[in-house]
């Protein structure tokens, strides 16, 4: 088992609209690479692209040191979740889970015990002679990750595979894929729009924007090594509050800072403002504060707290945690 | 499915054209026709004659003798379809529809053709072909050394048959080959791309995906193949006329009741037996329709795409 | 205001000589009535005419096959009675009985033409090798040999495979002279012969003994193709009917001479089958009849006789007065009308009224006796059984 | 859009099998069309040879052109073929949906009735169909025909059709639904489009009875002005002599307009219709 | 405008499969009501019930007090995002948005701009004239909701409208459906497995197991009073914590305590263990205690911090924060 993957200036347009504009990328063996980008940027289509299920326009996809561009999807030992699922619609969950290592020749046997180790961890067990169309979305979700896992190739490829979910079993799910990463020590690339999963699952993340890479780095990398205000943006959930650096005498442009990295008070700070709304979400509370020169600020506060709309407030950044951009929106260092 | 309960016009707005002119142009006249098999001709008159029609036709040996050698030829036309026409047609539009073929526009007309032509080209053409004294077959086959294969086979009662059903193939082959065709290009794109990952490919993702997923198309072209092998009639009376020879070797029942019916020759036409054969011919006909829809089609699982 | 009669036919083959030669020649002597020829193909013309007859569509004329199929359409009120046509004086009554009823109380058709059946041959062929047209079957025979031994023609163009022919070119071609013409086929009707009977199984027997001399897969040759073999100049001999004169005339590119059928003795009476084949009735329904009738006289007079025989060589004229023929070909048939007796296919009158029907039985015993699948004494008890089965000669 | 790559074996495979197969279909034809180029003599003295120089002959065509007024024959079959698959599809397609769609009462027994007309040969009613034309005054109309393959091919199109609208998927319908549509706009604004393949096969299936029919252009209108190609061919076929480059030469011209509408079809045969609609 | 709904005793089952067994519950009108629960719990079944598309079984559904079991979906006046986005693939997306309008009888003019408001909201401008196939997963999506959004119905129901979205483009959809739901007063049903939105968009939360309410409430009311260990442990996530009481000489069979309740201490505590597992989300971190008695027990701390797996940790729950349930799971009060 190995599963080393290399994208060189990989590109993919369809028909006139690029979509993938040049792509170097390389993902070490057993290693667990995770995209992220905004909707429609193109991860889908490179998984895609990695998976054979779409032509490479330019560039080379390698795998272990070899080009593959022209090698069939189902000689590349890859598998794969699909966004859409694309279970098969005749087959009942069982059928649709161990179809390819029928198709391989596994016995019997195995097949079956394969398949009770991977119904039983996505709680399918009770669903296994049902078809897809009896089932509700999370169940198909979890079938189409079923039928992936029970398969051990060199590659994994998952397109977004807990987003129909529900929090509990998408915890469970994941530490389940973490754990299968473990074992089996195949390489798996993730597509995935959940700051949790991507900071948990990933040894590395790829951020992507418009087709092209943004940042490449390990998830603590990203989040307190940001290269630009996009990935600065993009990682860390509630998003990172970006300021008019110069209103506040700071380096560069643009200040940003993380929501809980903003200190609130009623009575004084730097940043005068009127909260314009708080979320209450239990563990911890978030204040949006509107603020005449740096527009509505997000501070994020653990645990419960109240606040009266419309109540004027003050903000503090605290510098140490705060980043410096560029006009261009590049780091400063 | 289930929709609410109030009246629901616009099902029978939907039905009703089609019902209308259906009804009007074809069920009408045509049962009469079927009606005429209960009647008979009593000098000048008509008079019902309840079911002697049918005793004649089964119990006289001239009539049933006939009627069972047309069943029998027209069971073996219809296996003959069904075990070439319909497993070529399926195999064709299944490479046809493999994605990225080129010139597949090509081939799928050039194979269509055949459909498009009119029965008095297609029985001039291969009676022209299969002609012991024009020489295209026999020439044909001495070319590759095979000479000695050749026979007259239309003019053979033990060939005729076969080569006329392999003609009618030739020439309908197009028609499962669309229909499945058109099935296959409804199966998602998607799920064909999950059975490439899972390494089904080739013939495995056919008889594992795409063929379970084409069944009720299947079933169609079965039980359209049953119902115009049927009532088939005109390519072998282009080719053998209506007497259907060598010998009635290839008398199937559109030619026995054709001859019946509107009468050859000196045979003057008797439409009351010749109905009492349509009423036959359309019962065994609708025995195979309905084992189809009530016992084939309820069981074929569909799928949505 | 010019009235339109429409003329149903199954005469396709006719539409020039209609549209070129007939039709003007009956407008410009009669103003006021146009003509319309409509011609069907040939195997759909009897549905076809019935279903418009019922429905009430037809044209006003109608051309009629002889016996049964027309006498059915008078029986159902479909034809008109035209016995009191002048023109019927024309016709002799042998001419007019392929349309009447049995009892001859109605004649419902103006005869047109019949058509005779004998032997065509390749001259140049018969020329090459020597050969000199037979008059006994033996002479035939040793004709065929001669052929067939010579081995560049096929000695006969004949075909199986559309049946037809080997019943109206073959066993109603040689038959008669077994069977003695009128003598024979009357007692067939009567039963006082039997389709067991000698002469009748006789020319089963000489068609079997065809076979060696039809060409290779002659089984699966058709009708067209016979044709084709012999205009091409492949084959020596054609057991044809006259209606191929034009034809053949066209096609060949050799000389042409016609023998007819040889008979077992030298010396013996010769009989030919002269065929009523084709006339033309009124519809009952018709709008216009005076206009229509007028129409019958004209095809029963002489002018039309004349005008039609010449235009078509091989359908010879019915009417009593002679026409002269152009045609060295169809000379040569309708000459024989001097020497031999004529007589009317066997199986035509009354005998194909039933079921099984003895025409369509005759093609498929003559087809198979030729292959060699029937022999010929089983095909006469075949025959005479299914004859049996349904006919009672009113003796 | 799966990838075909790789296996180049297979897709040599697959092309042998189809050319084999082609070679087979258009062997006949390719004798069809070169003979209707020949004189007599030269079809069957020789009916492999290309029609030229020797063989060439276009006494076939010229005799087609000569004869009647054959564009006017082709616009009739065109008319005919035309208004009939217009009505067939449309009606049948409404039919189909009716069945396809809606749980009713005797809705199996509704759909066996509307295949009745497949299992009878429609020439056996028509002397009643012809009385219902005389009556009607519509004999030697084209109207006439367009009734009667009309009906001729509803069954077919009512069984093809239902079947394929089966696949479409109901959450589109029921989408279409909650977006108010009424039955009427979910079936010509969503289902109609998304069984375009099916419609252009039931097309298909449907124009080439009614193009190459001879039996009701010859009982209900065989007048010059409504005579259709396939009736204005029959003039060359005669009792005994059949006029066989007349017969090919007409007949190869009569393929060309069926051989164009089928290509016009056949586009709808699109790959993917539905995809990106459900999940 | 108007739109209360009401269900009373309504359930469902499929063929033999029981799949809603009774649900009493009634949306105000103008009311945000927000389903969750685990996947296949019926929360789909429920959405489609009310919008027409299945048969209820037994049961009524009232909208604004008026029986419409029988009513066709097309006359119910509402609008639905399917779960599996049901596009009209042969359409465009200006046209998937449109057809209801102008289905409608709206005017050229009023339906482009509405799909330019929706369009501009769900950054779809740019993908006006093209199809479904044409688009990425999250781009369907928002088409969906765009085609649900531009009408302005009595009743929306959204099902997962936002599972396929990205961090970003997600917190802005929220922020324009609550916004949606404001000023159009519209009632919602919404169907969603991310917390945030639960918490963030209900006004009622109601938490479906198995087809059967377990609670109905507002979110803070069921954060902080759960009926019932399942609706602890479905509130929040991280999930609750179940500790045995009897270990802790607390009230009950089971003591609940939230991850962000319990304090984490190197050297002393109430409940000892070892360090199984640390996740770094960024904003705050997830340490993974497994203890001998209470299993493996989760604790939420603001902030970034280092621990050393398998070092010895003692965990402090807050006892004013804890919760307490009987051997049924009903909390004791
Ligand atoms: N057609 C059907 N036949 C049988 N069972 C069905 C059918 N459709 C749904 N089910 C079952 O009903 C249950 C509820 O399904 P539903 O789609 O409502 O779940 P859900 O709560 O929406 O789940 P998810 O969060 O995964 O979308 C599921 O267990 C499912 O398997
Ligand atoms: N067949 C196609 N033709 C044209 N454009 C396409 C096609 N498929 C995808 N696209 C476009 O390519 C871009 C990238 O699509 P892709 O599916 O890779 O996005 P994604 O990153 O997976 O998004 P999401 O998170 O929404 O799933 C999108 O803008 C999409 O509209
Ligand atoms: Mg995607
Ligand atoms: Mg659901």
């Amino acid at each position: 088992m190995s599963g080393s993957l290399e994208l060189r200036g990989v590109a993919k347009a369809f028909g006139k609209t690029e979509v993938i504009k040049g792509v170097d990328l390389s993902v070490d063996e057993g290693e667990f690479c995770v995209f992220v980008g905004p909707s429609g940027c193109g991860k889908s289509t490179l998984l895609r692209m990695i998976a054979g299920l779409e032509d490479v326009t330019t560039g080379d996809v390698m795998l272990d040191g070899v080009r593959i561009n022209d090698v069939a999807p189902a000689k590349r030992e890859i598998a794969m979740v699909f966004q859409t699922y694309a279970l098969y619609p005749h087959l009942t969950v069982r059928d649709n889970m161990g179809l390819a290592l029928k198709q391989a020749g596994e016995s019997r046997a195995r097949i079956d015990q394969s398949i009770a180790v991977a119904s039983n961890m996505l709680a399918l067990g009770d669903y296994l002679e049902r078809r897809p169309a009896e089932l509700s979305g999370g169940q198909r979700q979890r079938v189409a990750i079923g039928r992936a896992i029970v398969r051990t190739p060199k590659l994994f490829l998952f397109d977004e595979p807990l987003s129909n979910l529900d929090a509990a079993l998408r915890v469970a799910t994941r530490i389940e894929i973490a754990r299968l990463h473990r074992e089996l020590g195949a390489t798996m690339v993730y597509v995935t729009h959940d700051q949790i999963e991507a900071m948990t699952l990933a040894d590395k993340i790829v951020v992507l924007r418009g087709g092209r890479i943004e940042q490449v780095g390990a998830p603590m990398e990203l989040y307190n090594n940001p290269a630009n205000t996009f990935v600065a943006g993009f990682i860390g959930s509630p998003q990172m509050n970006f300021l008019r650096a110069g209103a506040l005498g700071a380096r560069g442009e643009t200040m940003g800072i993380r929501p809980e990295h903003l200190a609130i008070s009623a009575t004084a700070g730097e940043i005068g403002g009127r909260i314009s709304h708080v979320e209450k979400l239990g563990g911890e509370t978030l204040v949006y504060v509107r603020t005449e020169v740096h527009g509505l600020l997000t501070v994020r506060l653990f645990g419960e707290h109240d606040f009266t709309v419309d109540a004027v407030a003050f903000l503090t950044p605290d510098q140490a945690r705060a980043f410096h951009f560029d006009t261009a929106g590049q780091r400063l260092r | 499915m289930a929709r609410g309960k109030p009246v629901r016009w616009h099902v029978g707005v939907f039905l009703a054209p089609a019902l209308l002119v259906y009804t009007a142009i074809m069920i009408i006249p045509l049962f009469g026709t079927l009606n005429l098999s209960l009647f008979n001709k009593a000098g000048d008159l008509r008079v019902f004659v309840g079911l002697q029609n049918f005793v004649t036709l089964f119990g006289d040996p001239r009539w049933s003798g006939a009627f069972w050698n047309a069943l029998g030829n027209n069971f073996w036309f219809f296996v003959i379809h069904m075990l070439v026409q319909n497993p070529i047609g399926i195999l064709l539009a299944a490479l046809l529809s493999s994605p990225r073929l080129r010139m597949a526009a090509f081939y799928r007309t050039a194979i269509f053709v055949p459909t498009i032509l009119s029965f008095v080209i297609v029985g001039f053409v291969w009676k022209l072909i299969l002609s012991p004294i024009w020489g295209i077959a026999p020439g044909m086959l001495d070319w590759v050394g095979l000479k000695g294969l050749f026979a007259p086979w239309l003019g053979k009662a033990e060939y005729a048959l076969t080569a006329l059903a392999l003609v009618s193939v030739w020439q309908f082959v197009g028609i499962p080959m669309m229909l499945i065709y058109a099935a296959l290009l409804s199966i998602p794109d998607d799920v064909i791309e999950a059975a490439e990952m899972d390494g089904v490919t080739g013939w495995s993702q056919f008889w594992k995906i795409k063929l379970p997923l084409i069944l009720p198309s299947i079933g169609i072209i079965s039980i359209l193949t049953f119902v115009g092998n049927f009532n088939a009639f005109d390519l072998i009376y282009v080719a053998q006329g209506a007497l259907a020879g060598p010998d009635f070797a290839t008398d199937i029942l559109g030619t026995f009741l054709y001859r019946t019916f509107f009468g050859f020759q000196l045979q003057l036409g008797d439409p009351y037996m010749g109905s009492a054969i349509a009423t036959a011919m359309f019962g065994i006909i609708l025995i195979g329709v309905c084992v189809y829809l009530f016992g084939i089609q309820t069981r074929l699982r569909r799928y949505q795409f | 205001e010019d009235v339109t009669l429409t003329i149903e036919s199954w005469r396709n083959d006719d539409l020039t000589i209609w549209q070129d030669k007939l039709i003007p020649a009956f407008e410009a002597a009669n103003p006021g009535i146009k003509l319309v020829f409509a011609p069907t193909a040939p195997a759909e013309y009897n549905a076809a005419l019935n279903s418009k007859l019922q429905a009430g569509s037809a044209g006003d004329l109608i051309t009629c096959r002889p016996f049964d199929a027309s006498l059915e359409l008078y029986n159902q009120g479909n034809l008109a009675d035209l016995s009191g046509l002048a023109a019927m004086a024309n016709f002799s009554p042998v001419a007019k009985s392929a349309w009447q009823t049995d009892d001859g109380a109605a004649t419902f058709c103006m005869p047109m033409a019949s058509v005779i059946h004998g032997f065509i041959y390749n001259k140049d062929a018969f020329d090459q090798l020597g050969l000199a047209v037979p008059t006994t079957v033996d002479e035939f025979f040793a004709v065929l040999d001669k052929i067939k031994a010579d081995g560049t023609y096929i000695p006969m163009a004949m075909g199986t495979n559309d049946q037809w022919e080997a019943a109206t070119m073959g066993y109603n071609n040689i038959g008669p002279n077994y069977w003695k013409g009128e003598e024979g086929r009357l007692a067939l009707i009567k039963g006082t012969q039997k389709l067991t009977d000698p002469q009748w199984v006789a020319p089963y027997e000489q068609l079997a003994k065809w076979k060696d001399y039809l060409g290779d897969g002659f089984e699966a040759q058709t009708y067209p193709d016979s044709q084709n073999l012999f205009t091409l100049g492949r084959a020596a001999i054609y057991p044809a009917g006259s209606w191929e004169i034009a034809g053949f005339n066209a096609q060949a590119q050799f000389k042409m001479g016609a023998f007819a059928p040889p008979v077992v003795n030298a010396g013996d009476t010769c009989y030919i089958s002269d065929h009523t084949d084709i006339a033309m009735g009124m519809n009952a329904k018709s709008a216009h009849p005076e206009e229509a009738k007028k129409f019958l006289e004209w095809v029963g007079s002489s002018e039309f006789a004349d005008l039609y025989a010449n235009s078509l060589p091989g359908f010879f004229s019915l009417n009593s007065t002679p026409v002269t023929m152009t045609d060295p070909l169809a000379q040569e048939f309708v000459s024989w009308r001097g020497k031999c007796q004529s007589t009317i296919r066997s199986t035509y009158q009354i005998l194909s009224r039933g079921t099984p029907n003895l025409e369509n039985e005759t093609w498929n015993a003559s087809a198979n006796v030729i292959k060699g699948t029937e022999t010929p004494a089983d095909a006469g008890k075949r025959l005479q059984a299914g004859l049996d089965s349904w006919y009672k000669p009113a003796n | 859009m799966a990838q075909a790559r790789g296996n180049i074996g297979r897709s040599i495979a697959a092309h042998a099998v189809l050319i084999a197969y082609t070679l087979i279909a258009l062997f006949p034809v390719f004798v069809i069309v070169v003979n209707s180029f020949k004189s007599r003599r030269a079809i069957f003295a020789n009916p492999l040879a290309l029609p030229w120089p020797e063989h060439f002959d276009l006494v076939g065509y010229t005799t087609v052109l000569k004869q009647g007024d054959f564009f006017q024959y082709f616009l009739n079959s065109m008319t005919v073929t035309v208004a009939s698959l217009f009505f067939v599809l449309l009606f049948g397609a409404m039919a189909a949906f009716a069945l396809s769609e809606y749980r009713f009462r005797g809705n199996t027994l509704m759909g066996l009735y509307l295949a009745l007309g497949i299992m009878i040969p429609i020439r056996l009613g028509t002397v009643a169909i012809l009385q219902l034309m005389v009556a009607a005054g519509l004999v030697n109309t084209l109207t006439a025909l367009i009734l009667v393959y009309t009906a001729q091919g509803l069954p077919l199109a009512v069984f093809i059709l239902s079947e394929f609208m089966r696949n479409v998927s109901d959450d589109l319908k029921n989408a279409g639904r909650i977006d108010g549509l009424s039955e009427y706009r979910i079936f010509f604004v969503l289902v109609l489009p998304l069984v375009r393949p099916a419609m252009a096969t039931v097309a298909v299936f449907t124009m080439i009875p009614i193009w190459n029919d001879l039996w009701f252009p010859l009982i209900l209108a065989p007048s010059e002005e409504t005579k259709t190609i396939t009736l204005g061919s029959q003039v060359f076929i005669g009792q005994f002599v059949t006029n066989w480059n007349a017969v090919l030469a007409a007949l190869s011209l009569a393929i060309v307009p069926v051989l164009v509408l089928y290509l016009v079809f056949s586009r709808q045969l699109i790959r993917g219709i539905t995809a990106g609609a459900v999940k």
